[in-house]
This record gives structure tokens, sequence and C-alpha cells, in this order.
């Protein structure tokens, strides 16, 4: 009992500074809401309506969880390492095709299908973060540009498949692939919803992300990360490590364009992850690169961006203003650490007095 | 092909292939500082959308070409400050910082501007930077087109490609930023300003990024667009990395991007029977292949991304 | 913003558009259309507006959020709205549906499309009549298919005039980078092309500035767009979506749309919805066999005695 | 024979190695304080470093600092440079009391320092690094050509042999060092500041500095000396401070009669143990022998030739030479990270030249590193997690999947009692402890695998003088368990207390190998690179 008190004290103590800066962060934006004509209560009202506010808007706050949960957590275990990877467009985009070539092309059982899609998207992953991972192992190219250009490189790719060899030969000439038969999409966990199944996906690699790290994997991966001297001469292969680090930090990603394909868009479209790369960047970091962390800074992200766009609609904010809040969020979130670092210095200059 | 075509042809390539490097080379050339003193800012891409509006305002508003610059400077500089403070006041982890900055920079730019212009049926346009003709140089065959024709801006880009070289190598200054960037311990035994020399180079890369962005804005484009920046602030950021923060190898890196662009278009043009989304994805797979030509070379400055306190050991 | 009256008995509308409202092509020729009928029909139907819905996935959420709001009629500007409306339009029975381009339609589900390709077909027929040099150049953004039916009428026309005629082709990839635009522009008037005709969107911007800076001659879209470059936008074409937009309201306010058979609303030249824009200032540069050539085909393609072929890749 | 001399001198401390004449100056004593340094307190995380020191420095004079490591000597003269700001303290300089903020500050009142750590960017040219500290005449210009020549000047007025346009990383450690102290000299200083200028000094450098020493001091400059070479300090200082555990533990003039003794009571409190002896071990069977080993460098540079040895179960071989005679590469070749290019290495029966650093971890090869922060430790994480690097996948630690946090901790705790660590707890992070106990841990680590060979490079580096105690005990306690040890170190007091048998590197060759009763001068003699002819057991 003492021991749960403690714990929600400690917990509580670590929230609140990101809530003071949260707050901050709509304090300020509340001046540019109101200073362009808009009633902030108001729209600040939308925009928790628009992301709690019913069943399906919850729904779909958790729909825009799942991809960016997932992606984050694949970026984090890179980050883990020391390693950037930015591509998380890129590699959700290969998940989601390598998802889409099994799901249309393949004439087998569904039930061999759909969890050969799966592995499929994993590979198509897993080449993609080993190829950066060797070459920045054994040439030392930089990641961060490697995965940035490799973002471009699917981009384009994926318009090729759509216009050309994936084209839906019965779509008229749209850029869209064929849907996937509708008996392999992820059903509804509530219907009328567009919460599907993949939410136990994504729960599931949670848990495995959560445990990942007590493995002797995820201590070698971490280890490297803080020092490829005391990993060498701890007995870990850094190179080798960089390359696994990679792949498994691409795979993720890969998974959750499988899990959009499966369970939301059917079909290649271009520009399948809009903008969910970056969001997922910052979720990772701000989740401090914890499972768990992770999961509370996803749930909040998608919860500004899908209550962010039903404020747009409703109460005709602008969508940059709803970008405007993102990043003043991020901003004051980073700055909590000043806070924390005042709260330190007095509690130095107590113990000297 | 005829020979005269194909002369025409490499006149058009090149001259375009100076042009659409600028955008690219002075973001780098900025950049050049901001690494060099150990500074990571993925945030170039908000800054020069904030520059090109800026600066495409104070053009508009003015009628002065050059206060538009001006105004794309300061606001570049003055944005910028942001990433200086989260990256060196409060330690943040740069990744971040930068990306926060490229989400708030273009969502700022995008708002302000309807703001100011509210919605139109057409856009607000200038009168852009005309291109130079030195005394009739342009009319030089061959040589005149592409090297001759251009606006002021984009000579001053490749003047600044002299004079970063010159502020690294030949000042006091830039001593210090590489000293700064490399080991900030023994430049700050010696009297340096860590924090502040970081944060004059930060605010630096911000300068150059806002002019880069003004060049979209009022030197190559006559408007402002939400999406004319169109990632090549990240390019920029790409290339300083690969050219081994040295301007005139960003100078090559940046004409071999802005090369790549242009020529997949005039294949294009031409008619060449390959999926233009291959040709569109040249230049990023080209930069792939030049970076891990040369990135066995690359150290990067020795306390890149890492943060500076006196106390910690 | 939205009525929360309930005693307002005027239509719900939502207009929910991929881009922005100003952004001189395909949003805000929608956006134009529908401000006239809004205001025609002030006292009939109430307008929200929802601009920059680009990412797929946060489609869905929108249309069922209006839906579920009681709106009665939702355009969704753009094919890549076909899969989440026809899906939504199950759930809401007694809503109806618009969608701009697509395929598939419901018992309350209507598609308006514009035939760019009799558009593209008149602008074909200009260019290759007026070109000096007998190159003439098309740009467009992405290579998608009413853009590609748009650039291959205009291919086909050009070629019925001039047997001669040489045309360059050129995709950005992109919507919105228009300094690309303007360079890929550029490169086809260094290599001769003299006329230049823009399909659309953001990235026309570059070209009509191409234009401007190499004083060469191009073709607008969407909007007449004369005033941007007096001197060198020739004409063009402009589309009215007015009528088509009033079409669907009238349909929906006597109880029409929902047992109409023929679910397709088109904006084509015969209805006035595409029209070649003036000449201004170039008017008596044009010679009166040009004019006539032009008008014939205009009346052609509204009688049916010329058939734009429906071009698919 | 002065050669001789001076190398030895600066290998020990516990050596009485006066020469026939007293070598102090006969300088005047100029009464006027320089540097006045009052009550000077500073506590790092709770710690104290300095605890109310007062420190004074006379015009004209060079005054020795003089402690244990950890005394707190590097700190009072960073606080003087300005590097860090006194928690409490006052400083006087020529009798006003200043503010020191930054180096900045002190730069101005013509304080220079040179560095125990060298403060040079490497990537950088010699001259370069000078003008990063002085303020130039062509501001905001660099007037490159102008330093370069005074470099050049300089460098040959004091025989300094320095080449202007080298890259720092191109430069030996004696170079760079040399440079260090151009540095400071070239700034034209009142006070000079030296922390351990001579440590990797060759003989002759120390000389020629000790004259430049000695001709700035007659010019009037105020010299502080840090120094652990007690021969050097009787040399040339004349007045010494004495720090022990961040308190003043002594301060006095030197004359002719000063003993070292005297010095090292006031820095240890007691007299040192000369006898310091394990208990008696039978020594075993052949554990590690290397053959002829040849080795290169990063930059390509031959770094050990024809290297051989054996160490048997039980026995301690000490290797000593001067840092940087490829000491380091040996370790990283017997601990599997570093390539060689000839010769053999056996452990037992097997090649141990074919193992990876994980199978030499297998097969209990283990390694107290010399640099620990670097190499040693994660300074981030915690201490528990700190203790299982080497064996994270054992059986003890990693249930089938997963490292057991239960275990982690119980396996801490027990550590941190057996190996005395002080730490708040298991969970605190390794960066906020002493350094004696961030040895203490990896020594823990290290030892607790039960080693075959222990590689302990350096293990008391940095360590006070109990730790330092119980570090060589536990070091003997692994011999009596049967590990054959290999210990490097440039410190003969530590070889000579410890070893079996010596064996003396210099230049990457073994010059010979001796047993201790061989005596010191010997020794000396093989780490100078004078060779002799009678060994007691190169087996080659
Ligand atoms: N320095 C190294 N060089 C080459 N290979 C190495 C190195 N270090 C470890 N390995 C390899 O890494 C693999 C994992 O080592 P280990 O025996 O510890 O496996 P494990 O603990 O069972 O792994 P897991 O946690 O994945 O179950 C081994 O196959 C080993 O050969
Ligand atoms: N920046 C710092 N942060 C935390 N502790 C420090 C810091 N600097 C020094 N210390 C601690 O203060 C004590 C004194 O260190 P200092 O470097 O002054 O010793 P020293 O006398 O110079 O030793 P040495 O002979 O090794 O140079 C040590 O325990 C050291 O660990
Ligand atoms: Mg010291
Ligand atoms: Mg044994």
């Amino acid at each position: 009992m003492n021991i749960i008190i403690k714990r929600s004290k400690t917990m509580a103590k670590q929230i609140w500074p990101s809530v003071l800066a949260i707050f901050f962060a709509l304090l300020l934006s509340g001046f540019l809401l109101f200073a362009t004509g808009h009633n902030p209560l108001r729209a600040y009202a939308r925009l928790f309506d628009g992301a709690f506010g019913n069943l399906n808007r919850f729904a779909e706050t958790l729909v825009k969880t799942i991809p960016i949960l997932i992606i984050a957590l694949g970026t984090s275990v890179a980050f883990k390492c020391k390693l950037w990877n930015i591509g998380g467009n890129g590699q959700y985009t290969v998940g989601a095709i390598a998802a889409v070539a099994v799901a249309v092309y393949v004439p087998l059982p569904y039930f061999i299908r759909i969890p050969l899609s799966l592995v499929a998207s994993i590979v198509a992953g897993m080449i993609i973060g080993g190829g950066v991972g060797l070459l920045r192992a054994k040439m030392n190219a930089n990641e961060v540009i490697t995965t940035l250009m490799f973002n471009y490189i699917i981009m384009y790719f994926l318009s090729w498949l759509v216009n050309g060899p994936m084209m839906d030969p019965e779509g008229f000439g749209f850029p869209q692939t064929q849907l996937i038969p509708d008996q392999m999409k992820l059903q509804s966990i509530i219907p009328g919803t567009r919460l599907h199944f993949g939410l136990f996906l994504a729960l599931i690699i949670v848990v495995v992300a959560f445990i990942f790290w007590k493995t002797r994997t995820g201590f070698r991966i971490s280890l490297v990360g803080e020092s490829h001297e005391v990993a060498q001469a701890s007995g870990v292969s850094v190179q080798k490590h960089i390359v696994l680090t990679m792949m498994i930090s691409a795979a993720l990603p890969a998974i959750a364009g499988w899990i959009d394909v499966f369970g939301i868009h059917g079909r290649l479209q271009e520009n399948l992850p809009g903008e969910l790369g970056t969001i997922a960047i910052v979720v990772a970091l701000l989740g401090g690169l914890n499972p768990i962390g992770i999961v509370f800074a996803s749930l909040f992200f998608s919860a500004l961006v899908v209550g962010g766009s039903t404020m747009q609609r409703f109460e005709g904010v602008p969508y940059s203003l709803v970008g405007i809040i993102q990043g003043l969020v991020i901003v004051f979130v980073i700055c909590r650490v000043v806070y924390e670092e005042f709260k330190e210095k007095r509690r130095v200059k107590q113990l000297v007095h | 092909m005829s020979n005269n075509l194909y002369i025409d042809f490499m006149i058009s390539l090149l001259a375009g292939t100076i042009r659409i490097s600028i955008p690219i080379l002075l973001p780098a050339l900025g950049q050049i500082y901001t690494q060099r003193s150990g500074i990571l800012n993925l945030g170039v891409e908000g800054i020069m959308i904030i520059g090109a509006l800026s600066g495409f305002v104070g053009a508009f508003f003015t009628g002065s070409l050059w206060f538009g610059v001006f105004s794309a400077v300061v606001a570049g500089l003055l944005f910028s400050l942001i990433m200086g403070f989260l990256s060196i006041t409060i330690k943040a982890n740069q990744v971040i910082a930068g990306t926060a900055l490229t989400i708030l920079g273009t969502s700022l730019a995008s708002f302000l501007y309807r703001v100011i212009f509210g919605i139109r049926k057409l856009p607000p346009i200038i009168d852009s930077f005309p291109s130079l003709n030195f005394l009739g140089l342009s009319k030089i065959p061959v040589i005149g087109p592409i090297f001759f024709n251009h606006n002021i801006l984009v000579y001053l880009a490749l003047f600044l490609v002299f004079f970063t070289w010159f502020v690294l190598e030949k000042t006091t200054f830039g001593l210090k930023v590489k000293a700064v960037g490399e080991f900030p311990r023994a430049a700050d035994s010696k009297g340096i300003r860590v924090g502040l020399i970081r944060y004059i180079c930060v605010a630096i890369g911000g300068m150059y990024a806002g002019l880069g962005g003004a060049f979209m804005s009022i030197g190559y484009m006559d408007t402002y667009m939400d999406h004319m920046i169109a990632g090549r602030g990240f390019i920029a950021v790409s290339v300083v990395i690969f050219s081994r923060w040295d301007p005139k190898r960003a100078l090559f890196a940046a004409l071999l991007f802005g090369g790549a662009n242009v020529l997949q278009m005039r294949l294009q043009s031409i008619g060449v029977n390959i999926p233009n989304q291959f040709l569109l994805a040249l230049p990023y797979v080209l930069t792939i292949l030049v970076l891990v030509g040369v990135s066995k070379k690359v150290a990067f400055p020795s306390a890149f991304t890492i943060p500076y306190s006196r106390n910690s050991k | 913003g939205a009525q929360e009256d309930n005693s307002d008995s005027r239509l719900k509308v939502a207009l929910i558009l991929p881009g922005k409202i100003d952004d001189v092509s395909w949003n805000q020729a929608m956006y134009d259309g529908m401000k006239t009928v809004e205001e025609m029909y002030a006292d009939k139907i109430a307008v929200t507006y929802v601009e920059e819905v680009y990412e797929v996935a946060d489609i869905e959420p929108a249309i069922r959020d209006f839906a579920a709001e009681g709106f009665d009629l939702i355009f969704g500007h753009g094919f890549q709205f076909m899969e989440p409306i026809i899906k939504v339009a199950e759930d809401f029975p007694d809503t109806c549906f618009a969608l701009g381009t697509g395929f598939k339609t419901g018992k309350n589900t209507a598609v308006y499309d514009v035939t760019l390709g009799e558009g593209g077909y008149l602008m074909g027929i200009l260019a290759g009549l007026l070109t000096e040099t007998n190159k003439i150049g098309v740009v467009g953004g992405a290579d998608v298919s009413e853009i590609y039916r748009g650039h291959e009428a205009y291919k086909m026309a050009a070629k019925s005039v001039n047997p001669k005629i040489q045309i360059q082709e050129l995709y950005t990839g992109d919507w919105r980078d228009a300094a690309t635009a303007k360079d890929g522009a550029t490169g086809m008037y260094d290599s001769g092309v003299d006329i230049i005709w823009h399909s659309g969107d953001g990235i026309g911007l570059g070209v009509v500035n191409a234009a401007k800076t190499e004083n060469k001659l191009a073709m607008g879209n969407v909007v007449d767009q004369n005033v941007l470059a007096p001197n060198n936008i020739i004409s063009g074409i402009q589309y009215n979506w007015a009528p088509v937009i009033k079409n669907i309201i009238d349909d929906i306010i006597n109880d029409n749309f929902m047992n109409r058979d023929d679910k397709y609303y088109w904006l084509t030249v015969a209805n006035e919805g595409v029209q070649v824009t003036p000449f201004h200032s170039f008017e008596s540069q044009i010679s009166d066999e040009v004019v006539k050539t032009l008008q014939d085909a205009v009346t052609g393609i509204s009688n049916g005695t010329i058939e734009v072929p429906h071009f698919q890749k | 024979m002065y050669l001789l001399w001076i190398e030895l001198s600066r290998v020990g401390t516990m050596f009485n190695f006066m020469t026939e004449k007293a070598i102090k100056e006969a300088g005047k004593v100029i009464e006027k304080p320089l540097v006045q340094m009052i009550q000077i307190k500073k506590t790092f995380s709770g710690i104290p470093a300095n605890d109310c020191v007062d420190f004074t420095l006379k015009e004209g004079s060079v005054h020795g600092l003089l402690g244990e490591n950890g005394a707190g000597k590097t700190t009072l003269m960073n606080i003087l440079f300005g590097l860090y700001e006194p928690d409490s303290g006052k400083v006087l300089i020529k009798g006003e009391p200043v503010k020191i903020h930054s180096p900045l500050d002190a730069m101005n009142l013509k304080i220079g320092m040179v560095h125990q750590h060298f403060m040079l960017v490497k990537t950088l040219t010699v001259t370069e690094n000078i003008m990063l500290g002085i303020k130039s005449t062509r501001t905001p210009f660099l007037d490159t050509r102008m330093i370069r020549n005074r470099i050049i000047e300089l460098s040959g007025k004091y025989g300094l042999d320095i080449d202007p346009d080298a890259k720092i990383w191109q430069l030996s450690v004696g170079q760079q060092q040399r440079v260090e102290i151009l540095t400071a000299i070239f700034k034209g200083a009142d006070i000079l500041i030296l922390d351990e200028p001579t440590a990797v000094l060759t003989p002759g450098e120390s000389e020629d500095l000790f004259s430049i020493l000695r001709e700035l001091r007659n010019s009037g400059i105020g010299i502080i000396l840090i120094s652990h070479k007690l021969e050097e300090i009787l040399a040339i200082a004349d007045e010494v401070t004495i720090l022990r555990n961040g308190v003043k533990t002594g301060e006095t003039l030197v004359t002719p009669s000063t003993t070292k003794q005297e010095l090292t009571r006031m820095m240890v409190g007691r007299d040192v143990l000369f006898n310091f002896t394990g208990k008696d071990v039978n020594i075993g069977k052949e554990c590690l022998s290397l053959d002829h080993l040849c080795a290169i460098d990063d930059r390509g540079v031959q770094v050990l030739q024809d290297v051989s040895f054996s160490i048997k179960d039980g026995e301690i071989l000490g290797l000593a030479g001067v840092d940087g005679n490829g000491q380091k590469e040996l370790c990283q070749i017997l601990t599997g990270l570093r390539k060689t290019t000839g010769g053999t290495i056996h452990l037992y029966d097997q090649d141990l030249l074919t193992m990876t650093p994980k199978q030499c971890i297998d097969n209990k090869i283990f390694h107290i590193p010399e640099d620990r922060q670097k190499s040693g430790l994660i300074m981030d994480w915690d201490v528990q997690k700190n203790l299982i690097l080497k064996n994270y996948d054992s059986k003890s630690i990693s249930g089938r999947f997963c490292l057991s946090e239960q275990r982690i901790g119980e396996q801490a705790d027990t550590m941190i009692q057996e190996y005395n660590i002080k730490t708040p707890g298991r969970e605190e992070v390794v960066k906020k402890l002493s350094g004696g106990n961030q040895q203490k841990i990896i020594l823990a680590r290290e030892m607790e695998g039960d080693p075959e060979l222990l590689i302990a490079s350096h293990p008391t580096r940095g360590l006070d003088i109990g730790a330092m105690e119980y570090v060589r005990q536990r070091i003997l306690d692994q011999k009596a368990n049967g590990a054959a040890i290999l210990l490097v170190s440039a410190d003969l007091e530590e070889i000579f207390q410890l070893s079996d048998r010596i064996a003396v590197i210099y230049n990457g060759r073994i010059m010979g190998i001796v047993s201790p009763d061989a005596g010191i001068s010997k020794i000396g003699m093989l780490m100078a690179g004078i060779m002799e002819t009678e060994n007691v057991g190169v087996d080659a």
C-alpha cells in the first residue's frame, strides 16, 4: 500500500512539470487564438471533445495512436543506441507496400496470406534498416542522411507503384492499388468505429518492447549506445549491434504500415504516412525512449492531432494554428527541465544553508 | 541530338543547376558554422520558411527587395535563437529541438501569411530580383548564359562560399568555432565562451537559412507559398555533413544535388523513357551514393550534438 | 462556423478541401464556386469550409464527424475522398455526399468532375497555332488521372493543328514545389519552347513566374492568371464550379438527388464550367484565324462534333 | 650518469635519491605575495574537494603543490584559473581581492595554466591552438604568420623543438605537453600554474623545462608546480604546500635540509609502507605465453616488436615503463580488441589470437583498463548495471530471456559490501562516485569472475592512499587464488611491491625481465632504453 502511494507520488512528481509545460503552451496558443478572433476556451473544449468527446472520437484517437506508438517505439530502439533513425515514414511505407503486394498478388488462402504479408512487411522494413545499419557500421555513412534520403526515394517508389505496376486495373487510372480483400481486413473492435484489432497488436508490441529492454540483446543495444568502447571491452560486437538495432528500428514502422493497410487504408495511395514519422520522433523523445512513456506521449499527441482537426473543423481554426499548438507544446515540454533544474538549485541552496 | 542542340541543352542544364542549388547552398553554408560549433540543427527547414515569409512581407510592404532580404535575415536569426535556447541553455536533445522548430516554423509561417494577407483570389506578388547583366557579359556565348545571367542573390551566395571559408580559416572567430566544436573544455580553458560562440553559430546558421528562404520567395519566385521550401532545409543539412564542413565542398555538393534535380527535369522534358518517379528520386539516390563514397573520411566534430557544461566532468 | 441553431432550416453544407483555399488552383476554384453559390443561396444553405485535410488517414474521421453533426450535404474535393465517403455514406443514408472526381457512386453519393481533357484540348489548339518555334511544353504536378487526361488531350490537339510540333512534358512529382516547376519550365524555354501550358495547382505559379522572367508565353489554369504576368499569360482555362454546385444543391432541395440515376455532375465546356480565359492585352496580336479555330473547337466540343477521348493510363 | 639520475627521479617517490650536491637554486626570496587564496572551499555533490584551504604564492618563487591523487590540487588551481567557482573563500592577486569567474578573467589577471589533462584541440595545428588563447594583433583576423614565427623563435630558444604546422593529433604525448608549456609561456603570464607538467616528458625535456622555469622565476614570475615527484620539488621549489583529502596539512620552505620523508609524512599522514607484501603463493603452470608478438597502432606505426614473455598461475608480472611505450596496445591484444601483425599468444593450450573479446571474457581473461571513465564504465548508468557488464549473460544474472533485476540487485549489494564501495545505493549513477569508488566497481566486476588471467593497467592511478592499498591487496588476493596477473604500471613503487618478476617495456620492446631484487637502478636504466645483458627469464 505504502509502495503504491510512494510510486504514484513519484509518478506525479515526474508528470507535474510536463503538465505545467503543456499548460503554458496552451496558454500561449490561447493568446493566438484570441488574437485571431476565436474563443480559446471554446476551442480547447472542442479540442478535448474532438479527442475524447464520445466513443467514436475516442476510437479515432486510438486509431491514430496505433501507428504513432509503433513507429515511435521503433524509432526509440535506434535512439537508445544513439542512432538517429528519422526514416519512420519510409519504413512505414515499405511495410505498407509489402503488405499490399502480398495481400493482393499472392493467391494463397487468407489464413496463410495474412501472416505472410505481415512477415513480408517486417522483412521489407528490416532490409531498409539493415541497409542503413550496414552503411553506418561498415562505411560510416551517417544514418540521419541515409534514412532521410530513403524517405524521399521510397516516397517516389510508392508513387511509381501506384501509377504503374500496382495500379488498380479497374481504378480508372487513379493512382492507387486495388483494395485488399475485405475478409483480410482487421475487424473493428467496436462496431461503428474504425478502431480495429491492430490495437491489440500495438499493445503486444508495447509489452514486447518493455520486455525487450530487459533481455540480453536489449541490454547490449543500450550498452552500445552508451559507449562503443565499453561495449567492445564487454565482448559486444558494436558493428553487429548497429545493424541489428537498425533492423529492429525499421521493422516496427513497417509493422505500423502493415497495420494501417489492414486496419484502415486497405490499399496503397501516395503520401500514405503523412506526418507520422515526424510526430513519432517527437513522441519517442518526449516519452523518454521508454515504452510506457511512449504510450502516454503517443496517446497525448494523437489526441492533440485528432482533437486539433475537430477544432479546425468546427471552430474554423486554421490548420496552421493546430500545428503551432503542437510545436509550442513540444518546445515547452522540452523546457520543463528548467523547472526541474530550478527545483534542484533550490534544494542545493537549502542544503548549503 | 545535333551539336547545337547539345550545347543549348548543356547551357540550360548548367545555368539551371546554379540557380537551383543556391537555396540549398545558402542554408548549408550557415549550418557549417552551426555544426562546426557542435550543434545539429534539424530546424533549418522551419527557419527557411520563416525567412521566405519575412522576406516576402518585408519586400511587399516596403517595396524594397533589400529590406525584404534584411527582414528575412533578422527573422532567421531570431527564430534560430529558439534552437539556441533549447540546445545550448536548456541542453535539450538537438534532434527533438530541431524537429520542434520545423513544425513550429512551417505552421507559424502559414498562419502569419493568412493573418497578413487573408484569402485572396490571386496571390500577392512582387517584382523579384532581376538577372544582372554585367555590362552585357551574359551575351557572351555559352559562358554568358551559364554564369552571368543570374540575380544578385546568386552572386551573393557564391561570395558567401568564399566568405564562410575565410571566416572559418582566417579569423579568430572561425578558430574559436572549430575549437568549441572539437573540444569545448579546452576552448573554455583558453577563455573562449563556449555558450556564446555556439549561440552565435546557431544565429549565423539562422541568418543564412533566412536568406535562403528569402531567395526562394523574392529571389527565385515572386511570391510566398507555404510549401515553397519543400525539404531543401533537410537537404542542406545532408550537404553539410557530406561536404565535411567545408564551404567549397558544400558548393560542389549543392551543385551536385541541384544538378541531379535539373537533369531529371530536362530528361523528363525531352521525353526520356524512364518513369518520372525514378528520375525524381535520382538526386536522393545520388546523395546516398556520394555519402557512401566520402564517409570513410568523415570525422564529426568531436563534441557534435553534445551539450557543454563546465561543471560536469 | 457551424450553425447550432435548430430553427435554422437552411441546408447544412460542408466542403472539405485537401489543400488551401487560396492555392490559386484546384481548391481555390471550388472554394470560389461554393462562395458564389453561398451568396446566391444565402437563405437556403450554410456552408462550413475545412482546408488542408491532406493526410489520407484523416479524411474519414472528418467526413464522419460532419455526418454525425447532422450536416445535410458533404463535399469531399478529391478522389482520395472516394473510399471514405462510400463507407460513411452507408452509415448515414440520409446525408448526401458529393465526391470531387472518382468513380464510385451510391444512392446518396454523387461524383462531380471536370472534363480537363476538353480544357487541355483547347489549350493544345492554342499552343499549336501560336507557337513560332514549333516547340511547346506542358508542366503538371503529379501524374494522376485528371491531369494525365488534360496533358494527353493537349498533345493530341496541338498535333492536330500543327503536324510539325514538338512537345515537351514534365511532371514535377509534387503539387506545391513551385520553384522546381519554375526551373523545369525555364529549361523548356531554354531549349526553344515558346509557349507552355500548366495543368494547375501551386506549381503552376512556377510556370507563370518562369514565363515572366524568361519573357516567354504561358497559359494559365483554373483561374484567370493574366494579372500575375500580364505580358506573358496569353490565355488559359478557368473552371467555374458554381453551376455544378448549384445543380447539386437544387437537386437536394427538390428531392431529386437520392433518386437520380445519373450520379455524375460534369463540369464541361458545354455547360461553360470550363472556359477559355480572355486574351487581355494580347487580343490585338491574335489573328482572326486562330480565334476562329479556337471558337470552332469550343463549339465542336459543346455540340459533340468534336469528341475528346477519355484518356486512360 | 646525470641522465640516469633524472630518469630515476622521475620514476618513484619512495626512494630517497638525493645527489651529492643540493640542486636547489640560491635565489633571493621576495616576500610580496602574488596570490593569496583564503579559506577556499569547494564541494562536488557534497564531497569536499577543497576544505578551507589557504594558499600563498610569492613573487619570483616556485611553489610546489603536493598531495596524493585526488587531494584537491587540481581543483584548487582550477579555482584560481576560473574554471571552477569556489563555494566560499577569497582570492587576492597582488593584494587585490578579485573574482575570477572564467579563464578569461584569469588570463586578464596574467595567470597562465598548463593543465594536467591536455587542453589541446586535436584537429587544429600547434599554431592554431596557441592562437586560441591569445588576442590577435590583427583582430578579427588571425595573425598566423606572426604567431608562427614567434613559436619557431621561442621553441628554438628553449629547445622545445615544436613544428608549428603540425596537427596536435600527429604529435606524441611529450610533444603535446611541450605545446601546452609553450602556450603558457607565450602568453607572458605573471603567475604560471603547471599541473604535473613532467609526467610525460623525457628526462632531457624535464631538465629543459626546469631551466625555463628558473629563468622565468628569476624574471619575477610566480610559478605553482604540481608534481608527484618529490625530487623535482626538492630540486626547484622554494616553498611547498601540501594537501590531503582537500585539507591543507602543511606549508614549508624548502631548504637543502628538507627531506622527502618529511614531505611524505605530511602528504600521507604516516610513513609509507616499504614492505607491503602478500602471502607466499605457489606458482603454478604457465597460463599466458607471448612469443615474438608484433603489432601496429591506429596510425599504422609499429608499437610492439617481438614481445615475448610468459606468466604462470599465481604469478604477478609487473610491466614497467613510461606511458605510451606500447602497453595500451598490448592490453588490447590480450583482450581480443586488437589484431596483431606477427607472433603468437597462448592461454594455456589455446590460441588467444583467434578469440573475440567475448571469447576472451568467457575464457576468464579480465581487464582493469587504464582509462576507467572511457573504457571501463558507463558513467551515466547506475552502479548495479556497471557491475554486470561482463557477466550479464551468465546464469546468475539472466533467466531464459531477461536479465533478472532482482538478481542484479542482489549481486550488486553483495559486491558493494564485499568490495567496500562507498555509494548511497546500488542505483546511484556512477558519474557521481569518487574515482576510488569507481575503480572499486571495476575491480569488483573484473575480479568477481575468478579470472585466470587478470590484466591490471595502472590499477591505482588517481586513487587515494586508502583505496590504493586496498586495490593492491585485492590484486594480491587474486594471486593467492591462482590467477596469472599482468600488472601494467608506470608507478615503480607499485611494481616493486607487487611483482614476482618485472618486465620493462620501452618503445614497444621488452628491454629485460628482472627480479625485483635487481633494484631500482637497473629498472630505471631499462626504462630509459639502456639495454642490459643479464636477464632472469626472457623466454625467447
Ligand atoms: N565481439 C563479438 N564479436 C563477434 N561476435 C560476438 C561478439 N560478442 C558476441 N558475439 C556473438 O553474439 C552472440 C550472442 O552472444 P551470447 O552467447 O551472449 O548469446 P545470448 O546471451 O544467448 O543471446 P540472446 O540474449 O540473444 O539470447 C553470440 O553468437 C556471439 O558469437
Ligand atoms: N568536476 C568535478 N565533478 C565532481 N568531482 C570532481 C570534479 N573535479 C574534481 N572532483 C573530485 O574532487 C576531488 C579532487 O580532485 P582533484 O582533481 O583536485 O585532485 P588532484 O589532487 O588534482 O589529484 P591528481 O593527483 O589525480 O591530479 C576528487 O575526488 C575528484 O574526484
Ligand atoms: Mg590533478
Ligand atoms: Mg588458472
